[in-house]
């Protein structure tokens, strides 16, 4: 913890907050945005959150603002000036934040020092963590024992949670024709895009990369930040790239809508499986030791760790998924005929 | 692996897993998506049903998720009082979802994958919410249910938007200030587990942060469960959303959060905490009047029913907050039946106003005109739900408000007693005028003559199966109400109150 | 500087909690509303962020060379790991909350033709 | 070792500030990508080799990964960042910014005002 660099990054975050709400170009607000979420990866790694921080760059910062975008392009770029001054909802407002930070500055009197290592926080849980993954998982990044076993059952409703907003968004967005299945536009509809050639062929070169370093970042999560739900939206973002520069038809020649929902339901189900089986083999629900009855040459530990790196990937071909199907829907108003 | 011992965590993953296979079994054809999905609620309705038989013979009862000891992973604590809870939201989804089939086919015939997946996934969230003994894990079903609720209000006419869209506004505010409260007792204590929380909490009860967080997450929980101040977002969402998301929305959301109201304060905080030492008893019960009084005077406003319906639900949420902040164990009793009898109440007038949207095409007041000579089994069903909201003796909405008005004698707040006779009152009236409207007026067609005939033309026998079961329901557990407050509710009660 | 130093983190939470809610309740255009959704998210991941952190640690990982020989391994040196893993979670719902807000602004703008609250409610009347 | 270390660092930092001081100084929309693209792209591999550098004053296996994996975000960094501006000047361009010239006519000055 450096704490010079602490004092800036979170006075500039506090600038572009600022910023963003100020602007009248949402455009511009969903670039000043990109920029807030940035610097709080940086705040984050500072504090070191190196997996918070790598979600909060490939969520916050990638994905977010190029839905900001698309859904800005679909709509109205200028935030029109108000016509009456509102004075109603600005109070509204005002009073509600006004009071929230009183009470919430009241209450902070009473938090420990910021960076204390003997707050109750680090005390209490934490220590167990820290000192037992090793011994209970055999996975040295805590953060992903944690995240996969000791509370895996609430990273099963996150990934939930995920496959719902994906769900949400078709079940708005998506104009079915009626006593038809998922109808896709004719193949002449789908805009060609404007082409480019050097976007294009760079694009071509470096998404093998990305989609590369995905995988490794799936696999390697129990040695280093990441894991499957940052490599899931990478992996997404990789598509979300070739639909820019390219078109849709890339992407959906690649996954069509059918097989995006498919792998979506089934990644989630990988993770409730694995669950499931357990349940079967007879111990409680999601205990992963139980699996060393199924695995070949693995004990109670080690098939931890098998087991958590099968609910990474079942997130990462999840969240990949959704990703994909979040922004084309969003980015082509439902109709899947052309995006940005 | 015996079924009995996995019950509390099957009644949560049969409907999850189910989702997925309503969704991927949608792309192969949409007809199979209704059955599976209302087996997959049926076998939540039957795990609750086991779980609750076994908390009424062992107590209650401990599951570990993964097999982690409780502060370190997360844990299932199934109580008396949850037990109960969870029968009542997966039967009232399991009718809810019977109902839906006819009605979904055509409200949304395009959507019928989408909706149902949402659906079944609304019910694991209420679920999960319900039997999670992690102030965390609890947050995260929270947003499950919350997303689909979004989606599934959004789904409807075209208003439906824009409530939808104000939903999600302020169910965001409500879910971070939860999370936010819950962050307060993080960085006080360093536990998430509940029963760990009760244990460490006693020696911080000085503490203004523990006083703030609590209020954080009462907020948070107020939001979500619409109280009064804060129901703005209710009213619209819930009259445009598609009749059968109403009919799993209505009932269930605002019942849940209550019950998370509840359950934080007992078992998060404790009884003598909140009802003594924080010092809040007196302002929220005032709260929980005005909010009686004022969801009953805006519901009397209304000329559209399902509108109507919304109001008198804000209303209702002020008994259960005012019962639950009595702080005397007949209010306390009152309050947690009371959310039994709402459920069931809201699911039958919302069933009907379903049914009132599948054969006529609109919910205002005068679309209900003529009804009791054109479906009269259905108008019965209709009567004794709307009895039971007033609190007419044999059903059950008398007995939870009987309690309620014990308890405000017991505890001495005759306010409260007050709002609870004025909000039957004008129930009475709101249900009379309806009942008059459906009785005695013709219904009248664009030139002013009488359109139909008299003959008799019920609704589809899938959706007066389950609005008869409910009214039938009604009676029975109002019939059988002492039975479930001396077997189940009472051991919930903490000991030690008026 | 050593007390400015002791709360700062948490003061920024709370002014960013300011900035989003008043953003959400006060803004007209919706899509400024879920710009200020997202702020009022962040800042309560700065605020579970800043419970873990600790003076002098390092990251959550712990340092193993291969064929681990278990070292005692001092808590103190490694941040608390359980307020990240809280986070990640907030971090997908609030993707997960913004993807379904902004599906919704689109359908708003697919049949009022405006992101603006007070034309939206000029055309409901 | 150390030296060459601090003399790049401080070549890219120089870099950096000449690319700040472009993008705010530069009179209109091209010539400000121009000195965003060029020179971030070279400070940034300014900065990275002298960090590749740094973590070999222990020469073993681990450290070589670490110096490799510093030495491929240069070499992406190299492939995205001048088509990120490319695709910002074409877009530009599609928009129909005018570039700016040294005695600015009547029109193309109300342009860039707007």
């Amino acid at each position: 913890m450096i704490w010079q660099l602490d004092l800036s990054v979170l006075t500039l975050i506090v600038l572009c907050a600022f910023a963003t709400i100020m602007v009248k170009d949402l455009l511009s607000a969903a670039i000043i945005f990109g920029a807030y979420s940035f610097l709080m990866c940086l705040l984050w790694t500072e504090m070191g959150a190196v997996d918070v921080a790598f979600t909060e760059a490939s969520v916050g910062a990638g994905v977010s603002t190029v839905l900001f975008f698309a859904a800005i392009y679909q709509t109205t770029r200028m935030v029109r000036p108000r016509r009456s001054a509102q004075w109603l909802s600005k109070a509204v407002g005002l009073t509600a934040a006004l009071l929230t930070g009183l009470v919430l500055v009241i209450a902070e009197k009473d938090f420990p020092d910021f960076g204390n290592s003997f707050s109750p926080a680090s005390l209490h849980l934490s220590p167990y963590y820290i000192t037992q993954t090793l011994h209970d998982t055999n996975v040295p990044n805590i953060v992903t024992s944690v995240l996969a076993d000791y509370r895996g059952f609430d990273t099963m409703f996150e990934t939930a949670v995920i496959f719902t907003a994906g769900l949400a968004v078709i079940a708005i967005l998506r104009r079915i024709k009626k006593n038809d299945r998922y109808e896709l536009p004719d193949r002449s509809v789908i805009s060609e895009g404007y082409p480019d050639t050097i976007i294009r062929f760079v694009t071509r070169q470096i998404v093998p990369f990305i989609q590369l370093f995905a995988l490794y970042v799936v696999a390697h999560g129990h040695h280093s930040p990441g894991g499957g739900f940052q490599g899931g939206v990478i992996l997404g973002a990789s598509f979300i790239l070739l639909a820019i520069s390219y078109d849709f038809k890339i992407v959906l020649g690649i996954m069509n809508e059918k097989t995006n929902i498919l792998l979506g339901n089934i990644g989630v189900l990988i993770y409730a499986g694995i669950g499931f089986l357990c349940l079967l083999l007879g111990a409680n629900f999601l205990d992963y030791s139980m699996l060393s009855k199924v695995l070949p040459a693995t004990d109670t530990v080690m098939a931890r760790s098998h087991g958590m790196l099968g609910i990474e990937i079942g997130v990462a071909i999840a969240v990949m998924a959704i990703v994909i199907s979040i922004y084309l829907n969003v980015a082509s108003h439902g109709k899947y005929d052309k995006g940005l | 692996m015996s079924i009995v011992k996995q019950a509390p965590v099957l009644l949560v993953i049969i409907p999850l897993l189910s989702a997925f296979l309503v969704n991927i079994l949608g792309l192969i054809n949409r007809k199979y998506c209704f059955p599976v999905a209302a087996l997959a609620i049926f076998g939540s309705f039957a795990a609750s049903v086991i779980t609750l038989i076994r908390v009424i013979e062992n107590g209650v009862i401990h599951y570990r998720l993964g097999g982690w000891p409780p502060p370190f992973g997360i844990e299932y604590v199934v109580d008396h009082f949850n037990a109960l809870v969870l029968v009542t939201v997966s039967f009232v989804s399991l009718m809810a979802v019977l109902f839906s089939k006819e009605s979904i086919k055509k409200e949304l015939p395009d959507k019928i994958p989408q909706f149902y997946t949402l659906f079944v996934l609304l019910v694991t969230g209420l679920l999960g919410m319900t039997v999670t003994g992690d102030a965390f894990n609890l947050y995260v079903l929270l947003e499950i249910t919350a997303l689909t609720g979004y989606a599934l209000i959004a789904m409807g006419d075209n208003r439906a938007l824009v409530a939808s869209f104000n939903y999600v506004i302020l169910g965001t505010i409500g879910a971070s200030f939860y999370l936010l409260g819950v962050g307060h007792l993080y960085i006080m204590t360093g536990s998430l587990n509940m029963a760990d929380l009760l244990n460490i909490l006693p020696g911080l009860y000085s503490v203004n942060a523990i006083f703030i967080a609590l209020l954080l997450i009462l907020v948070g929980t107020w939001i979500k469960m619409a109280f009064f101040p804060m129901h703005g977002w209710l009213p619209n969402a819930y009259t445009y959303a598609p009749s059968a998301a109403g009919c799993l929305v209505a009932p269930l959301v605002t019942k849940v959060s209550v019950y998370i109201m509840i359950r934080i304060m007992l078992s998060v905080f404790s009884a003598e905490y909140v009802y003594e030492v924080s010092g809040l008893s007196d302002t929220v019960v005032w709260m929980a009047v005005i909010a009686i009084i004022s969801g009953s005077i805006l519901a009397l406003a209304q000329t559209d029913f399902k509108k109507m319906l919304t109001y008198l639900i804000v209303a209702e949420v002020g008994y259960m907050v005012g019962g639950a902040w009595l702080a005397s164990s007949t209010g306390l009793t009152g309050a947690m039946l009371h959310i039994v009898n709402d459920a069931l109440m809201t699911l039958c007038l919302f069933i009907f106003a379903g049914i009132v949207v599948y054969k006529r095409g609109g919910h205002q007041l005068q679309d209900l005109a003529g009804l009791y000579k054109k479906m009269p089994v259905t108008m019965t069903a209709f009567t004794v739900g709307a009895l039971s909201m007033i609190g007419v003796p044999p059903t059950a909405g008398f007995f939870s408000k009987w309690y309620l008005i014990l308890g405000a004698i017991d505890a001495g707040r005759y306010h409260f007693m007050v709002a609870l006779l004025v909000s039957s009152l004008v129930n009475a009236i709101l249900f009379f005028r309806i009942i008059e409207i459906a009785h005695f007026e013709p219904r009248m067609d664009h030139h002013g003559g009488e359109t139909e005939k008299n003959i008799i033309d019920e609704a589809p026998i899938s959706m007066l199966v389950p609005l008869i079961i409910v009214a039938l329901c009604l009676i029975v557990i109002g019939l059988y109400s002492g039975d479930i407050v001396t077997n189940i509710i009472q051991h919930s009660v903490p000991t030690g109150l008026l | 500087m050593q007390s400015i130093l002791a709360d700062y983190n948490y003061w920024i939470y709370i002014l960013l909690m300011m900035i989003g809610l008043y953003a959400m309740l006060a803004k007209n255009n919706l899509v400024k509303k879920v710009i200020g959704m997202s702020i009022f998210q962040t800042a309560i991941i700065v605020f579970y962020v800043s419970i873990g952190a600790k003076k002098h640690a390092s990251i959550p990982i712990i340092a193993h060379g291969h064929g681990a020989v278990e070292a005692a391994i001092d808590v103190a040196h490694y941040a608390n790991p359980l307020p990240h893993v809280l986070m990640l979670t907030a971090i997908v719902v609030s993707v997960g909350t913004l993807g379904v807000a902004l599906a919704i602004c689109l359908g708003i703008y697919r049949r009022y033709n405006t992101l603006e609250e007070d034309d939206i409610q000029e055309q409901l009347q | 070792m150390t030296i060459v270390v601090i003399v790049l660092l401080l070549a890219g930092l120089i870099f950096f500030f000449a690319t700040t001081v472009g993008i705010l100084r530069f009179p209109d929309f091209y010539a400000r990508m121009h000195a965003a693209g060029k020179g971030d792209t070279l400070s940034s591999l300014l900065m990275l080799l002298p960090l590749a550098l740094y973590s070999f004053h222990e020469m073993n296996m681990a450290n070589l990964l670490v110096a490799v994996k510093i030495l491929l975000i240069g070499v992406f960094i190299f492939m995205a960042s001048p088509t990120a501006t490319h695709a910002i000047i074409d877009a530009g361009y599609e928009a129909g910014i005018k570039p700016w010239t040294k005695k600015p006519e009547e029109e193309s000055e109300n342009d860039l005002a707007a």
